[in-house]
């Protein structure tokens, strides 16, 4: 009863319902639109709240051994997933390799959002995350991309001209840096610091995470009713994966001693797919990787998943491993 | 009358990501510059995109002016990348005044 | 002497002072401009902001038969406002019939702005406007547009490809879904919900509209020294059409039994003439009919005559009616 | 020397609440894709507009690639738009490169 | 099928600050229109720019329909800021469809 | 020892760290960036901020002497600047008259980023620069460019069809009428109207100004890779001349009787050289000159010099001088 009500509480919060009134919007097809210097501005802002307050809390806590475990956690688990995904996209969603691997590549990967969202969603449900997981989100983001393309790759000779390109573009993409970049400046400035630039990035945090969730929604929801290349297959992968990965995240979290909130926030991390990073790395390195796949799977699909249904069950799944 | 002369004008359509790489291309051909417009929308055989945040699929214009030889110069070196990653180029002739910068 | 001091204290709001710094930079033809995306994001804030602090103003006082009534007078005033307005741009103001329908379309639609700037003014002199406004506010958008097209057409057969796109375009066009979506959203998630957004739908409220109306200022006296169209008569319609139809509204708020507040801000709502929904509908559905005449009058003229003067009159004039 | 083969470049400006309309008619002439580029002001008989806001006075550029005979019939079927719409049309030949896609 | 006549088509390429000194040239042609596109980037022998915010640096592209005369009639106007202030100009013929207005 | 302690102080707050982080994510050749519309707007809310907080604290303190002196000073020190830095462009680092003029103009001019960046360090540091000195930063923008505009020009007639449109580019460009404007209105809103708007203006604003200085660290690190014409004499002098107009600041500041925290915010802002009002009014009037030289000089070297450097260097000196 009480596990019923905490699951359909993230309902009743405007992050969530500004969510489902973009789905909703898009569905109708109306023409609101939000301008994207303000979405990209928005992420920004996210991006760099997040790292801070990541960093403050470190720089409070201290580094310990449950820090490193889970992000040797985060990077094993974003270099493995790829390649369970990739079996099952062959196998049961027919896939071509070369779309194999972009898509096996997104759901390594992660996304931000759904990390912020999943946040809010717990924090408000009491469950504190740990500060360092900022840090696991970030090293979580490329590993994939290289197992992805060396499964879309296996015997056939890389493109060598753009080898180093593509390296930049995976290790210093704006995410890693702003993530990393901010999460160290809140570990050097400290809680006397961050007091400094707290009412910006933590009393606004829930409005413009609302309207980003607006734009997310118009976007994937636009996104589904233009999709030509997508089948009932890939939508049940879509919906499997990140309960398989969200399930293995949890599992993994408490394995290696994680509190109740920060195993669910790794459960969370594993089941999010990316929708930016990756994206823009497959258009680089595997042009020939259909976006009209990989990116309706993670943004239209598994983003919405985990948003609406995903993340209230990795915690209601890690309390009761809790016991 | 100010006088003219005849040169090649190179637009080609490409993944924002892949810019430099197009850039790069036009520097090795020894065209002079270019110029880059921002794209909003479109649509081809993949279907259907927009100015998508930063999902990496938005796209770019660019935009050279360049004597004929260099011009096929940088179409040849382009032409691997054409098919491999979809531009769209297109190319005409058109009138410059101080052609001799190009 | 009291009246009068109220009358005049809007101008020592910086919300005023920044609409006349506008007014005055673009009057001097300084290069103060702000970026398009900016100016669409701070409007979608804006309604965002008023759709969820009216949701959640109805979530705590509940719907009753005021509301329904206020949202009657609404819509029949919309509906009937152009008729009048139709006649005097005909007779007086001499304009052919598309352009007629036209101008009347604007006026009897509402702005958005308009109607969060009076909200703050007459909050600063103590009256508070009941929170289902937002509400009335966003039924009076659409249903100007179509008296305004049936007296531009009267005899003349409508263009069959475009009714869909038409209705789509006027019944969830982004200003409405947004409003009614996130009144939606306020009402659902009510105080509590609210409460966690509160810091960036409220306390920046007064603020973005500072700089929302520095733009607006900008733009109106570009438009209005641009202007080629415009004629003395159809300059005194465009202040007599605010005074006449506010007055009107006042009237019908205050006979339908509204509270002061409430009944001033419906004859703003009444005055006020739109400047985004109707323009875009007459592109599509009217592209014949001249924006350096609708623009320029709604825009231009009536917009700075209700900021500045308008809002101050209606509530004196509630005030009156209220003894 | 890469192949190249001449089509037809078509450029239209148009109101941006009037894309979607232009657009339907490129699918609708059967031609196989098309590219939105964004405007910042312009000038014309009706005065001096400028992106102002929300406000549908803003313009968009329409550009499509097609074949010549496509390019007809979409001249055909936007001609009554092209008067009642105001939209401002420019057409001339471009060599373009795997010419079969257009 | 609809009747087009050749017109010119002319691009001129523009540091922002400058344009308005560029559209009051065309207007002094009496050219019945411009419309302004905005530029990203670009690079040149002045090096390499990017839309560097309100630094001065950023560039638009000015782009107007006309007929011969009035076309040659904006080159002469424009030649001394082409040099001065290194304008790009390019200018080639295109179809219009109510080639009267322009 | 406590010098030496506040001079790094500076180093710890998140505004100085976000700066640094944009000069290393460019130096690594990271893909970050700030969208334009983004970086204008909070542009444009760092000026608006800044002159209504000046306007507040001078209706609260009321105008006097030393306020008419600063701004004399303020005037002169505009003028007079461009006449040293002229002669040592010429000589020293052997540009050509025109390049040598232009340079000299950014010298004279100021740099409202570095002010508003000073003004958190110095507050940091407990002290309080008054809030008249917006204004003097409003003065001091443009009278450098006109004599930097006659060294370029002796002896050569003028471009008699612009110089209109110069004066009003000069006179008239957006951030002088911010500036003055949002001055102008804190005056006359008083801190009573103030409050209204504070949490946009006052809470946001260390928040904003990290996120800003992170696209500037960004911009500044790019353009000197990109750079081309830059040589070692010219770093020697972008260095030299903030060292040398800065303590001339602080010393006229200290001479005309300005306490220690002002007369360290007038010295920086001699210190600081302008890279954007004066770069656009180069272009306009001189376009001849090379951005490569006075952008990269003002840009990227001078403005991180200020802020990392020059402006805890003057407060030093101008407590030093205090006694
Ligand atoms: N060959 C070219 N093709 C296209 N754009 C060019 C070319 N040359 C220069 N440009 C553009 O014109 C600007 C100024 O060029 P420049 O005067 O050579 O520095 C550059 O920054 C580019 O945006
Ligand atoms: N015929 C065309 N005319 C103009 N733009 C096109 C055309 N075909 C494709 N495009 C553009 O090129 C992009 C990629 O096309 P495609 O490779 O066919 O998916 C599309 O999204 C359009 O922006
Ligand atoms: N000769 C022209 N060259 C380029 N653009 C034009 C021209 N004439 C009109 N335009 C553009 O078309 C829009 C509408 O023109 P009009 O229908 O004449 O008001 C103008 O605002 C300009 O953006
Ligand atoms: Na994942
Ligand atoms: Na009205
Ligand atoms: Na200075």
């Amino acid at each position: 009863m009480a596990m019923d009500a905490s699951l359909f509480a993230p309902f009743a919060s405007p992050v969530i319902l500004f969510f489902l009134l973009g789905l909703l919007a898009s569905a109708l097809r109306s023409d609101l639109a939000i301008p994207e210097a303000m979405a990209k501005g928005m992420s920004l802002y996210l991006m760099a709240a997040i790292g801070l307050k990541g960093g403050v809390a470190v720089a409070k806590s201290g580094v310990n051994a449950e820090v490193a475990a889970a992000l040797a956690a985060g990077v094993a688990l974003s270099f493995a997933i790829p390649l369970v995904a990739y079996a099952l996209l062959r196998s049961f969603g027919r896939l071509d390799q070369t779309n194999a691997g972009a898509v096996a590549a997104h759901y390594g990967s992660v996304s931000v959002v759904t990390y912020v969202t999943a946040n809010e969603i717990l924090g408000a449900g009491g469950l504190v995350v740990a500060g360092f997981m900022v840090a696991v989100l970030a090293v979580m983001e490329t590993p994939a991309i290289l197992s992805g393309l060396m499964l879309a790759r296996r015997g056939q000779g890389g493109d060598g001209h753009s080898r180093g390109e593509l390296l930049r573009e995976v290790f210093l993409n704006a995410s890693v840096v702003l993530l990393l970049g901010s999460f160290a400046i809140g570990l050097v400035a400290g809680p006397k610091g961050y007091a400094e630039v707290q009412p910006l990035f933590e009393s606004g945090f829930k409005g413009v995470l609302c309207l980003f969730l607006l734009d997310m929604g118009l976007i994937a929801a636009r996104r589904l009713i233009d999709a030509r290349a997508l089948n009932l297959r890939l939508v049940v992968l879509a919906i499997a994966f990140p309960l398989f990965n969200g399930t293995l995240g949890v599992l993994v979290g408490h394995a290696i001693g994680l509190d109740v909130a920060t195993a669910a926030a790794l459960g969370v991390l594993c089941a999010s797919a990316s929708y930016i990073a990756v994206p823009a790395a497959m258009r680089l390195a595997m042009p020939q990787a259909d976006p009209g796949i990989y990116l309706t799977m993670s943004l239209s699909i598994t983003f919405p998943f985990n948003i609406l249904v995903g993340i209230s069950l990795f915690a209601a799944l890690s309390r009761l491993l809790a016991g | 009358m100010i006088e003219t002369v005849i040169r090649k004008r190179i637009e080609i359509l490409v993944d924002s990501a892949l810019v430099r790489r197009v850039t790069d291309a036009i520097d090795k051909a020894q065209i002079t510059g270019w110029t880059v417009l921002p794209v909003t929308s479109g649509s081809g055989r993949d279907g259907r995109w927009r100015e998508e945040r930063v999902m990496g699929t938005d796209k770019s214009l660019v935009l050279t002016i360049s004597s004929i030889e260099k011009a096929e110069v940088l179409v040849e070196v382009l032409a691997p990348m054409l098919n491999s990653h979809g531009l769209l180029l297109t190319m005409w002739d058109v009138e410059v005044i101080r052609g001799e910068r190009f």
